[in-house]
């Protein structure tokens, strides 16, 4: 199997399907000349003449737009640009795009996707630094998908493209460039079917995105301290696997939640309440979770490390949750 | 212009169709009968009604949180629309969405909203749509003057604007923005001056005169459908009701709505057809006493359709909704 | 003691305190000549000349320059409307008022309050009912306050005007005319400090807004059948009381959450996962929460009951927990 | 007009002050001594000089995310300024917000801001307040032609309009929204046009030449201040670096920075100086070599203050933290 970047993958689950149906086009803020702006539509400039543009810094119409061109049986794909800006138009999502069909009484299909980058990069401080997937976990009426790894991203947006229902992708900054292992041959990802990344017996760590890895690097260390830790990717977050969850916590006792945005009210305390809830029984310690500290993103680079959270803080709740 | 008897008797049925249904729903929901907001268009008749006679069934509209005259005149069901009101299983939405979300998009409806502003994006994406498809299809926009004061409108206008969509942006200007007077939020008297800053037509009309109405609509959506882009159209109008039912209206004189009265669309339509000897009183009787038995019936319709049961409320939100906990 | 309705609370607290403070105004959409969308405003519409005003429909304006004007040392409540139009200029919000002190060092003051209505009311449908406190829960930098009967909001009320931090405050529609005693003379509530509405020993419930009064209910009911339970109202989301609730974990062992806003990813959630966390050995049953289903608000009354909860259904978490 | 040449000379020694700060963050950020984003005023430093040579200590200003020129102009401290770049305890922020949110409340700077437009409401804000204040201060809103077509544009406009805030709306039309030109997302020419839709007068001037801009700057502060209520600028000018340094510049040709490297304020006034002599050459060279060491001061100021300690994220997020979980 060949090895590209988390872009490139992206990239071609876009181009194929683009390639496919013609019904699917792209645009956003420097979509087109730049090729996205992590670059992940570069490897097919040129190519899907007009059905690319660039548009106006006008956030409440992207998004807005990409359902009026839906209900219309276009299949828009609306980038926006980084996460933080979602605020800047978010009425279209949250009272439109999340409600219009239940509204409406089942009226229309709303196959669009929304996607952009999230998450901390090199110290881009409090506007440009958030990850806000929670929000849409708790209004209802779209679905998120948060992958992790290139052979993810790209089996996830294919079934996104494929869709009748609004979703919206988060790709963490970090990753754009990671590599990994993705099959020529085509292949799709269901949603809400969780990916476990490590089997292990002593504790679950559930988790996406860029904390699928630290939760990995955390696994290895403690591997080595005799800690058998299984980690769990969601990958999407509406809907989550609950199954396999609470079917490991079943097998772990114990249970921690990581994730990168605010610990306070993110989605962890979501996975924590249910399985809590489901599986208290199973339950020998509480479920711990690990997300960034209540505060702002702060810019200097320590400060950015000490407020986000890493493999550290992983290793610490496993441990904590083994007490 | 010359127009033919039944063009004009149709616009005439329609504009008194609207009227009829609201007084009905203002009725009813001072009764009781109704729960919610209702907000009516009694006064605006004109410019739905005109508008939509220069449009296809395969257009779209995107209306406001003010429908029920926008629904009508695109040929929305009253029995239907009633039923919505009324939160019935046999309503637009089965009852989930209400007046301020109704919605048909089998005939281009793409729903009332009960954001202000926010059917904007939403025609702006149909637009952008039917250019992607190479469609000769136009989308027209309704709202408010208040509507014309927030960040939704001046993003849609321009982005229109750039990609040449073929949008119709009709701003029905009814002095009021719930309890605040448009003289007072608004910057400018003629709110089609905002074209200039997006380099498109904007013109302002005598919107209770639905010909005028009809006359510039036609132009505008001629235009657009040939590819020559959005215009903005302000419809100058009065909100003769309150804001919604209900509405103690502390912030207006009795006298200006008075004044109002006389100037509303369907008495100044009605005198028109009367010198074109195109409507006499005992057609006029005829035609408004079909329309309230048509209202009725539509009531009637609505309060004996089943209200919707409990698991209603939990289909709908997706097409497929395997996984999802509701 | 006299009584007085909610609505009359708030307006007295506002009306006190800017007979004291002329750097205080108020604004927004209806607020001068309807007295406020629920009436707060009408008893003392026409006293502060030139510092009540109604604005054009703009509300990343309305809520970012209170922003402003606190800078320049002005003490602005800008109002809401509905909480559902919060999303129309949230930017101005969670990207600026949250971050601004933070990002620029602890630069200013930023003494402002937002202010405004929530929650159900008579169907008024998925655009008009929603409750997004959690938002604000989530991302920092703004304290929240969910006052629930007329002695509280008029306490909270002028905490917030003499706070020097941003405040938002959530008004439930259902509240506005219920009555309650309020003393005539002067008193502060603190934030941070929950208030037991009823004592008990079996069954903690923790609650806020609305669902305070149906916790009331159930309490009352379950009572006939011997279930004693504490009903907790934090009356303020952030801080919140974290020392009460586990305080009375402690006594009764047993925990429901009961809020009126999605149950899923609501603030329910946090509490959850904070006590569990922290009063793990103490839980003799997992924490149970109540909200709403996870759809937008339908309009037809039977449906808007079917998805709300009420004090059914914290009976039904009271004897889940019990079990 | 007759200018001093001390005005004059304190003019360029602004520009000449920006141009090196910037020079300087271009150098350090390539060499990877600065994280995050720097967005350079290269080319564009007679805006902010030109208009605040008009400014109050107690006016204030909203920035964006291009904000270093307008900070020096104000009158900030490039050492705190330099330090914040780095992240540093003296930093202006105590490294807690970076270039894009430098800000010092303390000389009327209300903070850069990292997201478009989102200064506009902000200084709407502040205007509001100082007519709540009875007080006589102006606030300069800057913002980029991209931020001219976000709804808070409109919104901002408006509210200033109705309410006759003191409050100059400055839009710095550099040709480029990122990698967007102007021409192909803003459906108009000139942004000044804009005007029209707020009632407030608009003008396009050349924001490359530090006199025209000073002189308008001049007569719409004095509008606002005496009561007279906003006003919008346009002033054209080049963003002549990449939109942010590391910019790979896909979007535009060489030949056009060129060309605009030819127009560039600084060399303008230079001539202009040279022609009324009040600068040569050795007192030019003079100046920039004070200015240059300066900056390297700045830089190495910077570069030898403290790293914040971790406990330091942990506070300012509010005056009064008492029960706040972080
Ligand atoms: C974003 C938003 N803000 C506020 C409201 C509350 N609201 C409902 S209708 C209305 C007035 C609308 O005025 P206009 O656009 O002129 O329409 P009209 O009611 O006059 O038809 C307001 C403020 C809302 N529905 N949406
Ligand atoms: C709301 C928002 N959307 C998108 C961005 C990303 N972004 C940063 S600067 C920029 C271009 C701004 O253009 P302009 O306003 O002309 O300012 P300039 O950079 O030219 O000075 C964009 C799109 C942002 N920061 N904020
Ligand atoms: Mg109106
Ligand atoms: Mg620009």
């Amino acid at each position: 199997m060949r090895e590209i970047t988390f872009a490139e993958a992206l990239g071609e689950a876009i181009s194929e399907e683009m390639g496919k149906n013609p019904t699917i086009f792209t645009y956003g803020e420097d979509v087109a000349k730049q090729g996205g702006i992590f670059g992940a539509y570069k490897s097919f400039s040129g190519k899907f003449s007009g059905r690319i543009f660039d548009t106006p810094i006008s956030e409440e119409v992207i998004y807005g737009s990409a359902l009026g061109a839906a209900l219309v049986g276009m299949r828009p794909i609306a980038e926006f640009h980084f996460a933080d800006f979602l605020f800047t138009g978010i009425q279209s999502i949250t009272l439109q795009i999340e409600k219009i069909r239940y509204m409406t009484g089942g009226q229309g299909k709303l196959h669009l996707l929304l996607r952009g980058p999230d998450g901390i990069s090199n110290s881009a401080a409090a506007q440009h630094s958030e990850s806000i997937e929670t929000i849409f976990m708790h209004t209802p009426g779209i679905k998120v998908i948060i992958p992790s790894t290139p052979y993810d991203i790209k089996g996830l947006i294919k079934t996104a493209l494929r869709e009748d229902d609004p979703v919206i992708c988060f790709e963490h900054k970090m990753l754009y460039k990671t590599k990994g292992f993705v099959p020529e041959k085509e292949y799709l990802i269901p949603f809400g079917v969780a990916d476990i990344k490590k089997e292990g017996n002593d504790v679950t760590v559930v988790t996406m995105s860029r904390m699928v890895h630290e939760s990995l690097k955390a696994a290895e260390e403690l591997e080595h301290e005799g800690i058998s830790v299984e980690v769990i990717d969601l990958r999407t977050l509406v809907p989550w696997d609950k199954n396999q969850v609470i079917e490991s916590v079943k097998k772990t006792g114990r249970l921690v939640v990581a994730h990168e945005t605010w610990k306070r009210a993110g989605w962890g305390a979501e996975i924590a309440s249910v399985v809590q809830e489901e599986a208290f029984d199973y339950l020998d310690a509480p479920v711990i979770r690990v997300g960034a500290k209540n505060v702002p993103m702060p810019f200097a680079s320590t400060l950015q490390d000490f407020v986000t959270p890493n493999y550290k803080d992983v290793i610490n709740a496993v441990k904590k949750v083994l007490r | 212009m010359v127009y033919s008897k039944d063009f004009l008797l149709n616009l005439y049925k329609t504009m008194v169709k609207i009227r009829n249904f609201e007084l009905m729903a203002e009725k009813l929901f001072l009764e009781g009968e109704l729960l919610g907001f209702i907000h009516l268009y009694i006064g605006e008749e004109a410019i739905a009604t005109g508008v939509m006679a220069n449009l296809r069934k395969d257009d779209f509209i995107t209306s406001t949180h003010r429908g029920h005259g926008h629904m009508i005149a695109k040929g929305a069901d009253v029995n239907r629309m009633m039923a919505e009101l009324y939160g019935r299983t046999t309503g637009y939405c089965k009852g989930k969405g209400g007046s301020m979300h109704i919605a048909d998009f089998s005939i281009g409806v793409l729903g009332a909203n009960g954001v202000v502003g926010g059917g904007l994006p939403i025609a702006v994406g149909a637009g952008l749509g039917i250019k992607m498809k190479k469609a000769d299809q136009v989308v027209v926009a309704f709202f408010g003057d208040g509507a014309s004061n927030t960040g939704a409108f001046h993003e849609s206008l321009n982005f229109a604007s750039i990609y040449r969509l073929p949008l119709i942006f009709i701003v029905e200007n009814n002095h009021y923005a719930s309890t605040a007077s448009t003289k007072e939020t608004t910057a400018i008297e003629n709110i089609s001056d905002r074209a200039v800053s997006y380099g498109i037509p904007g013109v302002t009309i005598d919107g209770n005169d639905i010909i005028v109405v009809y006359e510039i609509a036609k132009e505008m959506i001629k235009r657009a459908r040939e590819g020559g882009g959005p215009s903005l159209i302000e419809a100058k109008t009065y909100r003769i009701k309150g804001h919604f039912v209900g509405d103690p209206e502390l912030y207006r004189d009795k006298k200006e709505v008075e004044e109002f009265w006389l100037k509303e669309p369907i008495k100044k339509f009605e005198k028109k057809l009367f010198e074109l000897k195109m409507l006499n009183e005992v057609e006029k009787k005829k035609i408004w006493e079909n329309n309230q038995k048509e209202i009725k019936e539509a009531a009637k319709f609505a309060k004996e359709s089943p209200i919707p049961s409990n698991k209603e409320a939990l289909t709908d939100l997706f097409v497929n909704d395997s996984g999802y906990d509701y």
